[in-house]
């Protein structure tokens, strides 16, 4: 359980400050291992056969030629898994089709073989005969009655008859009534908005190496935001106790929510199985774009009710998401997230969950969020600028606050929304000059933050140095934070201590880094563990001066006497008890096992300024600032780098980021020359103000950041090209060509 | 199918290896030398995580043949701290916090390495454009430019 | 009793009301008496809900406390990315 | 698939000629990308890099022969060449990125036979010349009638290019590449338009060349264009008339990175800017 006697009002000796992080030195040279970076004697490189087709039933695999070819050691198609739990048949369908390929690059066999070059012949020599069905990838298209219908019998109850299957499940929420709140405004701006799906984009694709023995044991190495998660979903799909899978994380090249699940982990291992030898398999740049896990497209339906005066009297959105080809698009968060940063009386969201011909969606970044955001923020930016007012004074007028009514049901604590806008209402870039063809845009922003199972391992070694084992694979940083927290709560300094990411035969189970979860909830657990082992460092201390447990405390890194009867003893440092800990009874240790619960959330208002080219429509962004709520910043430069990664993805998102496909299903951009992310000479710097509203659930008020920070760009940027264009932009990207056809007068881009 | 015999100088030392005729570079770097400081996070060209020097010029080592190497003085990132002395571009990413995940560093560090050696007083645009083929997702890229631009002013200012 | 907010389309399954009233001292209560008192919950409580209990989100801990006065909202499972 | 690495420009011939599916290795940015995605599985590679001559840049009859292997990059860090040719400097500059434009060649991405080649426009425009060596000896042609269509070259079997000659600048005269691209690097071009032209001493267009990338099968040679500007100041009137020249000439498509009218228009936009800067560079002041 959280601790709630809160430790915010002391003094932090490390925590705030700028150490340098303990795996740097490794990044920094090239010794730093990622899953591609890892080789095993005998190993065998695996490679997937992908559909080509966007929709087609699999008749017939014939692999016989393939299993002839000689270097090949194992052929795997869907036949080779048995039955699997319900929770991972999506899963196993998704990483190895069933009777049908649901999109263009869905894996429908694998080989190992002794080369890469064997392996590529091999695939070719895999027989395939499909039967091409009719396929659908737009969403509104998708929702049709008459659309090819992807999945028989998957629809949940909460969808009204009438409606294709493709339509998996509608949700509602939000209080008051909707009607009656937009017959009391001045005004209603009610339009739809679309969003192109877009990619995670992490630079590292990909990989893993896997080994299995005849004795059902089994190792896996592999970049993921979170091995323990694939050792319990890669146990499921393949009838294994999960004790008998062990699994190291590597280095992560970047998830952003894109590695919380598997795509070629149980197939390595069913390969390495087969094969009796250790096989490795990395992904192409093009096969991370056709078959692993874009965020939603979407398309959104808003209305926003205001009076002259900019009060907000009804807010409605009805969201179409489209989760790729199986349940479980992010709309119901979009749903519950796009209204959260206002105080409401009547507000009304409707989730359609819908599936398409695409790659399964997984979480990117606020999952769900950015895309309700862009069409929340802009219509109520279209409605305040109608009537001439402020958009920061208008966002403030009608900010959520302690003990709003959260518009997906719960009532506020203590939140820093208004600070977010007040430091931005304070910043000079707010009252900056802008010139010809310039815009200046705002949005907010917010994300609900998780905390999960955590577990933290902290042991004292005889010198008194100590290392903490966490198990939350670490992508921007938070070894060092774990560090520092440690360093902190035992009054040590920073580079006594080493924190490492623990394989998932060491510690319990962990949550998958991602939530924002990790600086929070293992934060938690980091300090809990340091403080099971300064209770045992007290109880050795008290054992050696022969008085009473309860009458020594920890202070500034040692043990000292403490109360009226306990004696003048001079304090015993860290290192002194170390150094007898196997007299006094053994190795120290702490640790701390915990679902961590009650994450705070975490609001942040972002700026930016953008130039237009009139007459080519492209958009240059000239100055960005993130102002956000961060309740304690452990780290402030890895802050300021979630603020800055977080805001320039959005950039990306909103400007050049897009999945094209063609009307024969196929993605025609699975590259990084036409899926284009932001480039070094795209950008100015991302200036960033750090709040700290503390959160009253962590021992430092720490708060999640990560995922925030993408939420309020889309819109943010949207704003301000609308206001340099002179038309409302609904639909993203916001290409040249649009911007251009907005800026000839053809009808809203 | 015979394999080619290549020799050539990484990182100073005297190399040789064997090699098909479609190994890449890069594959040769990582597979057969065991240099996987070096990234393919494309294989195409478009996002920089395979950048070396060859010659001195700085190349994507994916879109070079391993038989191309013959004779050539190729640097990679783990040639560029000399022995445990940390090269002023690396020390100062870590102290400014200019990577995150990490596996764009390499592959950046080599490419700023290539501007310092022949603009030590460049412009927040020149690093930003000659930095543009290397990708990076998680920092936005504004603490590479800073640590770039202050490594450059420290070295001009040690030299 | 602990009142119950259920979000928008999940009254349609507890008879039309959107606040429902449980016996409840601690969440695996509150979730098991919400699955007796209306089946129609049951698919969905089965997917998996998450609780925010005064302000604080709770997804797993059973034996978490709930007072009567306590602000009790049922929301779709959270999941982060 | 064999490597072969000959030093002499007849060894290079008789080895392409003798061997179907035998592909030219000068920088490798375009074929490389083609031999891993397996769009080509050549049986053998030829690579020019080592035969004399292929990397030099030589004074000719006022002009400059520039081998077939010079990349970008060198051609960037040429003084003579930037000063008599800079479009066609700042056109192989632009080349993907700096990696690549320390690879990249004048005669590969002619070669590569893409219609959005960022060099082919600024050769046309300066009306530069290949010299291809081949089974019968050597040969001159046109930059321009090297590409026939997407892909495919006038190149006969065992000819390769050997150097690219740009010619004499003359008096008064300057040129200019621009491209549009959604992001400021490391996109192929959605339109590009190179123009070389000479101004008299009232700063009258006396000759003028005008090419546009992107917008049609392969680059193009706007006579019309030419035409609008020639014997005229480049004014308002001549710059518009200059647009939409280009903008009638364009035959572009729909495809992932750009739409008809979106080519048209932009392929009039780049023309006026790009002849703003020829003409400032014309008069000697830095553009």
């Amino acid at each position: 359980m959280a601790l709630d006697d809160t430790k915010k009002t002391r003094e932090f000796k490390v925590v705030g400050t700028r150490p340098d992080r303990p795996d740097g030195i490794d990044k920094v040279t090239g010794r730093a291992r990622f899953g591609a970076d890892m080789v095993a004697p005998g190993m065998l490189t695996g490679r997937i056969l992908r559909s080509p087709h966007a929709h087609a039933r699999i008749v017939r695999i014939d692999t016989s030629k393939a299993e002839a070819l000689s270097g090949v050691k194992a052929v795997v198609t869907r036949a080779d898994f048995g039955e699997v739990p319900e929770d991972v048949a999506d899963v196993l369908d998704n990483c190895m089709a069933g009777d049908k390929a649901l999109y263009d690059g869905h894996a429908v066999a694998a080989v190992a073989a002794s080369s890469p070059a064997v392996a590529r012949k091999a695939l070719k020599l895999i027989e395939v005969e499909y039967e091409v069905l009719p396929h659908v990838t737009d969403v509104d298209a998708a929702i049709k009655p008459d659309a090819p219908v992807l999945h028989e019998g998957r629809q949940q109850e909460t969808v009204p008859e009438g409606l294709s299957q493709n339509v998996i499940a509608r949700s509602e929420f939000g209080h008051g009534d909707i009607e009656a709140g937009l017959k009391q405004a001045d005004r209603v701006v009610g339009r739809t908005y679309r969003t192109a799906a877009t990619h995670q984009g992490y630079i590292e694709p990909h990989a893993c190496l896997a080994t299995m023995g005849s004795d059902g044991r089994a190792d896996l190495w592999v970049c993921t935001q979170g091995h323990y998660m694939v050792r319990n979903t890669c146990a499921a799909i393949l009838g294994m106790e999960q004790g008998q899978l062990r699994v190291t994380a590597s280095e992560i090249g970047g998830g952003f929510g894109g590695k919380t699940v598997v795509f070629l982990e149980p197939v390595a291992l069913m390969l390495a199985k087969k094969a009796g030898r250790p096989v490795k398999m990395v992904m192409s740049r093009s096969e991370v774009l056709r078959a692993t896990g874009p965020t939603s497209s979407t398309s959104i339906d808003v209305k926003i009710g205001m009076t002259k005066d900019g009060r907000i009297t009804a807010g409605f959105a009805e969201l179409r998401y489209q989760g790729g080809a199986y349940p479980g698009s992010p709309v119901d968060m979009g749903a519950m997230s796009g209204f959260a940063p206002y105080d409401l009386e009547n507000v009304k969201t409707v989730g359609w969950d819908v599936v398409a011909n695409r790659p399964k969606a997984a979480a990117y970044r606020a999952p769900g969020a950015p895309m309700a955001a862009f069409a929340i923020e802009s219509a109520i930016d279209e409605a305040a600028k109608g009537f001439g007012l402020d958009p920061l004074e208008v966002r403030l007028m009608n900010g959520a606050d302690e003990g709003t009514k959260a518009s997906y049901g719960p009532t506020y604590p203590a939140i820093g929304l208004k600070a977010t806008l007040e430091a931005a209402k304070s910043h000079p870039h707010w009252s900056a000059p802008l010139g010809e063809n310039q815009g200046r845009g705002v949005a907010c922003g917010f994300w609900f933050n998780f905390g999960g199972d955590t577990c933290v391992s902290l042991n004292i070694t005889p010198d008194g140095t100590v290392t903490v084992s966490e198990g939350n694979p670490d992508i921007g940083g938070s070894r060092a934070s774990m560090t520092m927290m440690a360093a902190e709560e035992l009054g040590i300094p920073y580079d006594q201590v080493r924190t490492i990411i623990a394989d998932t035969g060491s510690l319990g189970q962990n949550e998958v880094t991602d939530g924002s979860r990790v600086t929070f909830a293992v934060g938690l657990a980091t300090i809990k563990a340091a403080e099971a082992a300064k209770t045992e460092m007290c109880r050795r201390a008290a054992m050696v001066w022969g008085i009473d447990e309860e009458a020594v405390e920890w202070e500034d890194g040692a043990a000292r006497p403490a109360g009226p009867n306990a004696g003048k003893f001079p304090p015993m440092t860290l290192k002194e008890i170390a150094a007898i800990a196997s007299n006094t009874g053994g190795p120290i240790a702490g640790h701390h096992e915990v679902n961590a619960e009650g994450a705070g959330v975490s609001f942040a208002t972002h700026m930016v300024d953008v130039e237009l080219d009139r007459d080519t429509g492209s958009t240059k962004i000239l100055r960005y600032t993130v102002f956000q709520d961060a309740g304690k910043a452990v780290h402030p430069s890895y802050v300021e780098g979630q603020f800055q990664g977080g805001a320039v993805q959005g950039i990306g998102w909103a400007l050049n980021e897009e999945y094209i496909y063609g009307d024969d299903g196929i993605l025609q951009n699975a590259g990084f020359l036409d899926y284009r992310i932001p480039v070094a000479s795209d950008l100015p710097m991302i200036d960033t103000v750090i709040l700290e509203i503390p959160n009253p659930g962590h021992p430092y008020g720490v708060r999640g950041v990560g995922e925030t920070s993408i939420v309020p760009p889309l819109a943010a940027i949207a704003n301000a090209v609308s206001e340099a264009a002179g038309v409302r932009m609904t639909q993203l990207p916001m290409s040249p060509p649009r911007v251009l056809a907005g800026l000839q007068g053809k009808a809203s881009a | 199918m015979s394999q080619l015999h290549v020799t050539t100088k990484i990182n100073g030392d005297e190399t040789e290896f064997l090699c098909e005729a479609e190994d890449t570079l890069l594959d040769v770097l990582r597979d057969r030398l065991g240099l996987t400081g070096t990234k393919e996070g494309c294989g195409t060209g478009d996002c920089g995580a395979c950048s070396v020097a060859v010659d001195g010029r700085l190349v994507c080592s994916c879109l070079m043949l391993g038989a191309e190497a013959e004779g050539r003085d190729i640097a990679t990132i783990e040639g560029m701290a000399t022995g445990d002395q940390l090269h002023p571009l690396q020390q100062k990413f870590i102290e400014m916090a200019a990577l995150q995940c990490g596996i764009c560093t390499p592959g950046i560090l080599v490419a700023a390495q290539s501007l310092l050696e022949r603009n030590p007083d460049p412009s927040e645009e020149e690093v930003r454009y000659w930095l543009a083929g290397n990708l990076c997702r998680c920092t936005g890229y504004d603490k590479i430019i800073r640590a770039v631009m202050e490594t450059a002013a420290d070295m001009r200012r040690a030299s | 009793m602990v009142e119950v907010l259920l979000w928008g389309s999940l009254a349609d399954q507890a008879e039309g009301a959107r606040k429902v009233e449980v016996e409840a001292a601690t969440l695996r209560e509150l979730l098991d008496g919400l699955g007796e008192k209306f089946p129609g919950l049951r698919p969905e409580l089965e997917r998996g809900v998450s609780v925010s209990i005064d302000g604080r989100v709770y997804n797993d801990s059973w034996f978490q406390p709930i007072a009567e006065d306590s602000e009790v909202v049922l929301l779709k499972r959270l999941k982060g990315g | 698939m064999r490597y072969e690495a000959p030093r002499r420009l007849e060894d290079a011939v008789s080895l392409l000629a003798g061997q179907d599916g035998a592909h030219v290795l000068a920088g490798g940015t375009d074929l490389l990308v083609k031999l891993r995605s397996e769009m080509i599985e050549p049986e053998m590679i030829v690579d020019i890099k080592r035969i004399e001559g292929m990397r030099e840049i030589a004074a000719e009859d006022g002009g400059w022969r520039i081998g077939a292997a010079v990349s970008g990059a060198e051609m960037g860090e040429h003084a003579g060449l930037v000063a008599d040719w800079p479009g066609v400097v700042e056109a192989a500059g632009l080349i993907g990125s700096t990696q690549i434009q320390g690879r990249a060649t004048l005669a590969g991405n002619l070669c590569n036979a893409s219609p959005a080649a960022d060099s082919v426009p600024a050769m046309v425009a300066a009306g530069a010349r290949v010299r291809i060596a081949g089974p019968n000896g050597m040969r001159d042609l046109d930059v321009i009638d090297v590409p026939q269509k997407p892909g495919k070259t006038a190149l006969e079997r065992g000819e390769f290019i050997a150097s690219v000659w740009l010619p004499a600048r003359g008096e008064r005269s300057g040129d200019c590449y621009l491209r549009f691209i959604p992001r400021t690097e490391m996109d192929i071009a959605v339109v590009g338009c190179g123009i070389s032209l000479s101004l008299d001493a009232g700063d009258r267009v006396t000759a003028a060349r005008v090419s546009l990338g992107a917008v049609g099968p392969k680059v193009m040679l706007v006579e019309e264009a030419a035409e609008a500007i020639t014997r005229r100041v480049l004014d308002e009137a001549a710059l518009s008339d200059l647009a939409a020249a280009c903008s009638a000439a364009a035959t572009p498509i729909d495809d992932k990175r750009g739409t008809i009218d979106f080519r048209r228009h932009v392929a009039g936009v780049l023309a006026r800017r790009a002849a703003v800067i020829a003409a400032k560079r014309a008069k000697g002041e830095t553009a």
